[in-house]
């Protein structure tokens, strides 16, 4: 019952929004974040858990099409639940000054997306998800498209288009495997339990497989899907981009790991090398395009493509280490990515731009905002003692089982991730040139938030065990899948160098 | 008998082409009223002696009247057939004449591979048409009086609508 | 009356048909073109006389008549729109009407 | 006795956390107190733990404070490990460490971010004694990056101007380069034993790996990041740039502390380098070729501080030279001397520099022996320890080197290296010496002899001469080097080499005052000015094509396709918006055209 309410909150909140917004002014927001609250204490109250799911909430729908409402909550979706709650009270928080035309509406379209997140996270009926997937997709784009910078249309149906096209090929995909699942065993049906005992022709499995492989890896932008990123991330409001990169980004992640990876262990199998060396590929391009960017927030959203590099390479190598380095990275990109916009969306407040040419020398002026850009800087650069330095270190230490030389290539990302952080605190903070003065340092509510966010980073750089534990049981339950390919893991094959 | 029929077909044909080929939309009018007579011969020829009497009535009759009123209406005068000329010069038959020529060939074609055999062939009284009408046929009599409800009424508002507008102009 | 044959009553139809067609085809001005749909509309009213009558039924008197009211219908509205157009464009020329462009 | 090790790094980086924290509301003095303090504080214990250690006869111990994480097939934990390395490391750090602290407290007196330098230099502090007390390899790893960040902060500390920031980042970058290497290296332990554990894995290696390669690319990745941390000869080029940074930073990071991370790491995984005998002569041909390079770009570089940045480079050479041949006490010891020595002189240089009004420049500089006396000494004591004239601590511990080389290796191309190296040395520490305080005075200088200056280039005088004295308990770290005999001819070699130096140098500086002149402006003192070209070839060979590629592919390349996609669509409409003119006989041809063909279809 505890999964109902949490979906139903976000898209009660959504509902009533404009009507609050009548009685009161802010009313909306403060909505916004009681509907928030009282999820986390759903959180809370559904906590700990044994067995294969915690909480299950199943119910038929349409039972002459196999289709039925079919929740599950485990460690990896609770992880990115809180993830999500904790993110969407950040991004209501943040735009409190800055929203001001259709407060109603933009908070309406907030909840409604994280309606559509809480729904993906949950969903393990496949056409269920395919709806959640398309529900937190459009007020998406309307965030985008209403309170964005100038060419938001553009950025808007750009990122509508690549997504929408690619969850297409997904959903042929879903229909591919209910019909299969009707060829084996005569019943039509989209449960993803039933669909896990199928046993598919290695050919159409792999082609399935690429079905999902496609959708999820336009969301998480591997790289030649990835260039609707930049576009919707610069124009969006800084809640909009907040929620994009924290959380839209994880949805791919997590649905490699919910469904393309168990659903066809073999064919994953295969075709792991070519997704490692994409996801490498993503990690070199995104470091070397994030160098190269002159307006603050492209750079910040090319890091992400190169972070997210780092989570493919992870689920790809297919071992217990990566993979929980893997969701270790979402949840470190989540926080570091997040608090970087939040503060481009304050120096976007102050001086109304975000070009790194004419905002330069921002210690003299803004400190304590300057010491959270460099920690936060510092963090996505991976520094020993946050929380990405972990999860990239868990990454390249699974990957390197796979195969090392694609590890060797991906650990040039550290320093190409060195480059361009280094390059944003240089341009950005340090040097001469200051724009006009008179800004106000923190405010208490920004230091706040900052605050949090680099406590978080701190405390899963120093303490990842629980967010560790909590994954480990539906991880190791995901690997027990018939994984290996016929090769096992070439150990070192150093012998034929030397 | 025969030798008539094929004499009102060819004045049908002539008419209809002075119908097309005139400049004067009068004289174009009166020839169109010359080839539905002949088609009203037609049809008596061919036994149907109350589809010929409709045709003279209500065709010939009604709707070329109405025809020739809104002509007058419009009383665009001489200025209207040197711009018929203007507009009907040579080239601008070739293309449609060459592709109704085609379309003529085919259907041509198409009549003639077809055997179409003339048995039981029976003029057809007045009286048994009567019977069908109001026999299988009176669904179709009746859409057929609601259509010319509908024309009515089209056309009585697009009138009112013409009367505001010339209070307006006028 | 036996003897006639069908298909030249039919090509003479055909023939009405097109010469109704290449008037609407070739004319500028909105009454010719009424005109030869008009033309156009009895020739097809004739096929179905003939049918009717090679037939021997009733049938084809039946369609005749309603082709009738259909022409009757069709031209009373028809006539209304020319006198509007004639009174917003003060010419006839149907190409005057491109307000639907591209 | 355990707990208190865990005290002495984390009592500079609680001072550091309150600095950067509450730091800017203090005024100078809080600020001072408690950035000295702590590592005063750490020093004390420090002190008690060598101590200790020392008297419970060099038992090692470790203490597993609390795991770190444990994720699926890797287990972690901030454990910190105490032996004989660990205390002379920690005793150099907190030692030389505390006082140039007190150093600093006069030298940055009245800067505006007075607190936030002292802030990152307790964080360097730590981050250096977490990575010497590290007993997990991702500990040492923690340490090694907060280190590298820390130089990054403090060499970029004058912020204004940009090319501060250029030096710090370069640093940073190449650094990073290293660990990437020292990363990888780290994946294959992860990936042969499972776990971190220094102490452990080495013992794991002894065992496991005795024949097999895999020794060789673990030394080889350890070598690649200790050679990016150290400055040695393929990453050197940051550490003459970093000289950007305040001078007390210089001391403390590029002097005595970070750059010997590297001589650490490798003595610290000595059971692995001996596995592998092929790297352990790499390392033995790195430290020589960058000590005598380093040693001939010190000869002809102008600013003072670049000098001793090179010297710093040329004798880390050494250290990592005696690592090579085996001579890892030597190294260790050589390292302890040179930090006093080295520290020394960057501090007397810093005082030098701030009574001139900040100039840099040697040629402007020059007959401060009268109006200084103090800092003439302070600089001839550590010329001295530098050229390793008799008597003075360089002396012992240059020459332990050199000769344990030659009993391990014999004179190989990389002793005799080593052997010029130490006579180029002489040249250009009686250079610099002469450059600054003899010949006339070109700027008059106003001398600055405030006593939290002077007392601590006091001590560090003492210990420069002295330090040689001070006991390395490390008998049990290292296995034994055998005492092969080196014939005397060596011997009076080796000791001879400095005075040789020294009485070359002053033969050319009072006769051939021409040929010094020529040579100076010639093409190679250019080429060695500029460190041997390295520079200019990582310019060409890697920072150009990268800008190059960065300006190139600004607006994304991979967004071509979805570029093309919209070009194409938006041709197809206007070409087919062209087909509907809006004509009503154009349509009714379309019909009938359309009647004909599928009439024609059909027959």
């Amino acid at each position: 019952m505890i999964l109902v309410w949490l979906l139903l909150l976000p898209l009660l909140a959504a509902l009533f929004a404009p009507q609050v917004e009548h009685w009161r002014a802010d009313g909306s927001r403060w909505l916004s974040l009681t509907a928030l609250g009282l999820q986390a204490l759903l959180l809370l109250a559904a906590a700990g858990g044994g067995g294969d799911w915690w909480l299950e909430s199943r119910a038929d729908w349409l039972p002459r099409l196999g289709i039925g409402w079919h929740l599950g909550l485990d460690g990896l979706s609770y992880l990115l639940l809180w993830l999500t709650v904790a993110l969407g009270a950040v991004s209501v928080l943040i735009s409190w000054r800055e929203i001001r035309q259709r407060v109603a509406f933009f908070h309406c379209n907030l909840m409604l997306s994280v309606a559509g997140i809480v729904g993906v996270f949950l969903a393990l009926d496949l056409f269920l998800f395919f709806v959640f997937w398309e529900l937190m997709l459009i007020p998406m784009v309307l965030l985008i498209a209403i309170w964005g910078h100038d060419n938001r249309r553009y950025a808007a149906t750009k990122f509508f288009i690549f997504t929408q096209a690619s969850s297409l090929l997904m959903l042929i995909a879903i229909l591919g495997l209910a019909f299969a699942h009707q060829s084996q065993t005569g019943t039509l049906s989209f449960d993803r339990d039933a669909l896990l005992r199928l046993e598919l022709a290695p050919g159409l499995a792999y082609w399935l497989m690429l079905g999902f492989f496609v959708a999820f890896a336009v969301k998480l932008p591997m790289v030649p899907l990835h260039t609707w990123l930049p576009d919707a991330h610069t124009e969006a409001p800084t809640a909009g981009s907040v929620l994009l990169a924290a959380i839209l980004l994880k949805t791919g992640a997590y649905g490699l790991l919910r469904f393309s990876l168990p659903l066809f262990p073999a064919a994953s199998a295969d075709f792991s090398p070519v997704a490692m060396a994409l996801g490498v590929a993503g990690i070199l391009y995104g470091a070397k395009l994030a160098f190269a960017q002159d307006d603050m927030k492209r750079l910040v959203a090319y890091t992400s493509v190169s972070h997210m590099g780092f989570v493919l390479l992870g689920i790809y190598a297919l071992n217990g280490m990566a993979l929980q380095g893997a969701v270790m990275q979402m949840l470190a990109h989540g926080f570091s990515t997040a608090a970087l916009f939040i503060v481009v969306g304050m120096l976007q407040e102050r001086w109304h731009t975000r070009d790194l040419r004419q905002l330069g020398g921002l210690w003299t002026q803004l400190p304590r905002l300057s010491g959270f850009t460099l920690l936060f800087a510092l963090a996505s650069l991976g520094l020993p003692g946050l929380a990405n330095f972990i999860a990239e270190f868990l990454i390249l230490a699974g990957a390197f089982q796979r195969s090392w030389p694609l590890t060797a290539v991906a650990a040039l990302g550290l320093v190409g991730a060195a480059l361009y952080a280094l390059l944003l605190v240089q341009r950005g903070l340090w040097g001469g040139g200051a724009p006009a003065p008179g800004r106000h340092d923190c405010s208490r509510r920004e230091w706040l938030v900052l605050g949090a966010l680099a406590l978080a980073l701190f405390w899963f750089g120093l303490h990842p065990q629980p967010v560790l534990d909590l994954v480990r049981e539906p991880l190791v339950q995901l690997l027990d899948a018939p994984h290996h390919a016929a090769e096992s893991p070439p150990r070192l094959p150093v012998g034929s160098w030397l | 008998m025969t030798t008539l029929f094929y004499l009102t077909m060819l004045i049908a044909l002539l008419a209809a082409l002075q119908v097309v080929r005139g400049l004067n939309a009068v004289h174009a009018l009166l020839h169109l009223i010359v080839a539905l007579l002949a088609l009203a011969l037609l049809f008596f020829l061919l036994g149907a002696p109350f589809a010929a009497a409709l045709e003279v009535i209500v065709y010939a009759g009604a709707i070329m009247v109405l025809m020739v009123f809104v002509i007058m209406m419009l009383n665009q005068g001489d200025a209207a057939v040197e711009q018929e000329r203007a507009w009907l010069d040579g080239a601008s038959w070739r293309g449609p004449g060459l592709l109704c020529a085609l379309l003529l060939l085919e259907l041509g074609y198409l009549l003639l591979a077809s055997d179409t055999g003339s048995a039981g062939w029976r003029p057809v009284a007045a009286a048994e048409v009567g019977r069908a009408l109001y026999g299988p046929y009176l669904l179709l009599v009746e859409l057929a009086s609601m259509l010319l409800l509908a024309a009515l009424v089209g056309a009585w508002h697009l009138a009112r609508a013409l009367k505001n507008r010339r209070g307006e102009e006028s | 009356m036996t003897e006639l044959p069908v298909e030249h009553g039919l090509l003479f139809a055909a023939a009405l048909f097109c010469i109704g067609l290449v008037g609407v085809l070739i004319r500028r001005n909105l009454i010719f073109i009424l005109m030869s749909l008009e033309l156009m509309l009895n020739a097809t009213a004739f096929v179905f006389v003939l049918g009717g009558a090679l037939h021997g039924n009733a049938d084809g008197q039946v369609m005749f008549l309603m082709i009738l009211t259909l022409a009757a219908a069709e031209i009373a509205v028809a006539l209304a729109l020319v006198v509007h157009l004639y009174r917003r464009y003060r010419s006839l020329d149907a190409d005057r009407l491109e307000a639907m462009k591209g | 006795m355990a707990a208190l090790l865990l005290w002495i790094p984390l009592m500079p980086l609680l001072s550091s956390l309150l600095l950067l924290l509450a730091g800017a509301r203090l005024g100078e003095r809080p600020v001072a107190l408690l950035g000295v303090g702590s590592v005063a504080l750490s020093a004390l214990f420090s002190l008690a733990a060598i101590l200790s250690f020392s008297a419970s006869d060099g038992v090692a111990w470790g203490i597993e404070t609390l795991p770190w994480f444990s994720a699926l097939g890797l287990e972690v934990g901030f454990s910190l490990h105490f032996d004989g390395l660990s205390a002379v490391m920690v005793g150099v750090i907190t030692g030389v460490g505390l006082l140039i602290h007190l150093y600093s407290v006069a030298y940055m007196a009245g800067d505006a971010d007075f607190a936030r330098f002292f802030a990152y230099l307790n964080l360097f502090v730590a981050m250096m004694l977490i990575l010497v007390l590290a007993g997990d390899f991702l500990l040492l790893y923690l340490g090694w990056e907060g280190v590298g960040l820390c130089s990054f902060l403090l060499i970029g500390f004058w912020y204004r101007q940009p090319e501060n920031g250029y030096a710090a980042r370069k640093a940073f970058v190449v650094t990073r380069i290293g660990d990437v290497a020292l990363a990888l290296g780290l994946l294959i332990l992860v990936q042969q034993f499972g776990m971190l554990n220094i102490q452990d894995s080495v013992d794991q290696a002894r065992q496991l790996w005795p024949g097999s390669d895999l020794a060789g690319w673990v030394a080889l990745l350890l070598l690649g990041g200790a050679v990016g941390k150290s400055a040695q000869l393929p990453l050197q080029t940051w550490l003459p740039d970093a000289m950007a940074g305040p001078t007390p930073v210089s001391a403390l990071i590029h002097a005595a502390t970070m750059v010997t991370a590297g001589v650490y790491l490798i003595a610290r995984t000595q059971g692995i380098f001996m596995l592998a005998p092929q790297v352990l002569q790499l390392v033995a041909l790195v430290g020589a070729m960058t000590l005598f390079l380093a040693a001939c770009s010190a000869l002809v570089q102008h600013d003072l501080k670049r000098i001793l940045a090179y010297s710093t480079i040329s004798q880390i050479g050494y250290m990592f030279f005696a690592l090579g041949t085996g001579a890892f006490s030597a190294a260790v010891f050589h390292l302890m001397t040179h930090a006093f020595f080295k520290a020394l002189l960057f501090l007397a240089a810093g005082q030098v520099i701030m009574s001139l009004h900040h100039e840099q420049d040697t040629r402007r500089m020059g007959g401060l022996l009268r109006p200084m006396p103090f800092s003439a000494l302070c600089f001839a004591i550590g010329c001295a320890a530098l050229a390793a004239l008799p008597l003075t601590s360089g002396f012992y511990s240059k020459d332990a080197i050199l000769l344990q080389a030659y009993a391990q290796g014999g004179a190989g191309f990389a002793w005799w290296l080593a052997l010029a190296g130490a006579l180029v040395t002489a040249l250009y520490s009686l250079r610099l010496f002469v450059r600054l305080f003899l010949g006339d005075c070109r700027t008059l200088p106003e001398p600055d002899n405030r006593p939290l200056l002077c007392w601590p280039l006091g001590i560090l005088c003492l210990l420069a001469l002295f330090g040689a004295l001070i006991p390395q308990p490390l008998h049990d770290v290292f296995s034994a080097a055998p005492q092969a005999h080196v014939p005397l001819p060596v011997h009076l070699l080796v000791l001879a080499m400095p005075v040789i130096g020294l009485v070359a140098g002053i033969w050319l500086l009072l006769r051939h005052r021409d040929w010094r002149q020529a040579f100076a402006t010639g093409a190679l003192a250019r080429w060695w000015r500029a460190g041997w070209g390295f520079d200019v070839l990582y310019d060409w060979l890697l920072v150009r094509p990268l800008l190059w590629l960065a300006r190139v592919n600004r607006r994304d390349l991979a967004d071509l396709p979805v570029q093309l996609l919209v070009w194409t669509s938006r041709i197809c409409h206007q070409g087919l918006s062209r087909l509907q003119s809006g004509r009503l006989r154009h349509y009714a041809v379309g019909i009938v055209g359309g009647a004909v063909l599928i009439l024609a279809v059909v027959l």
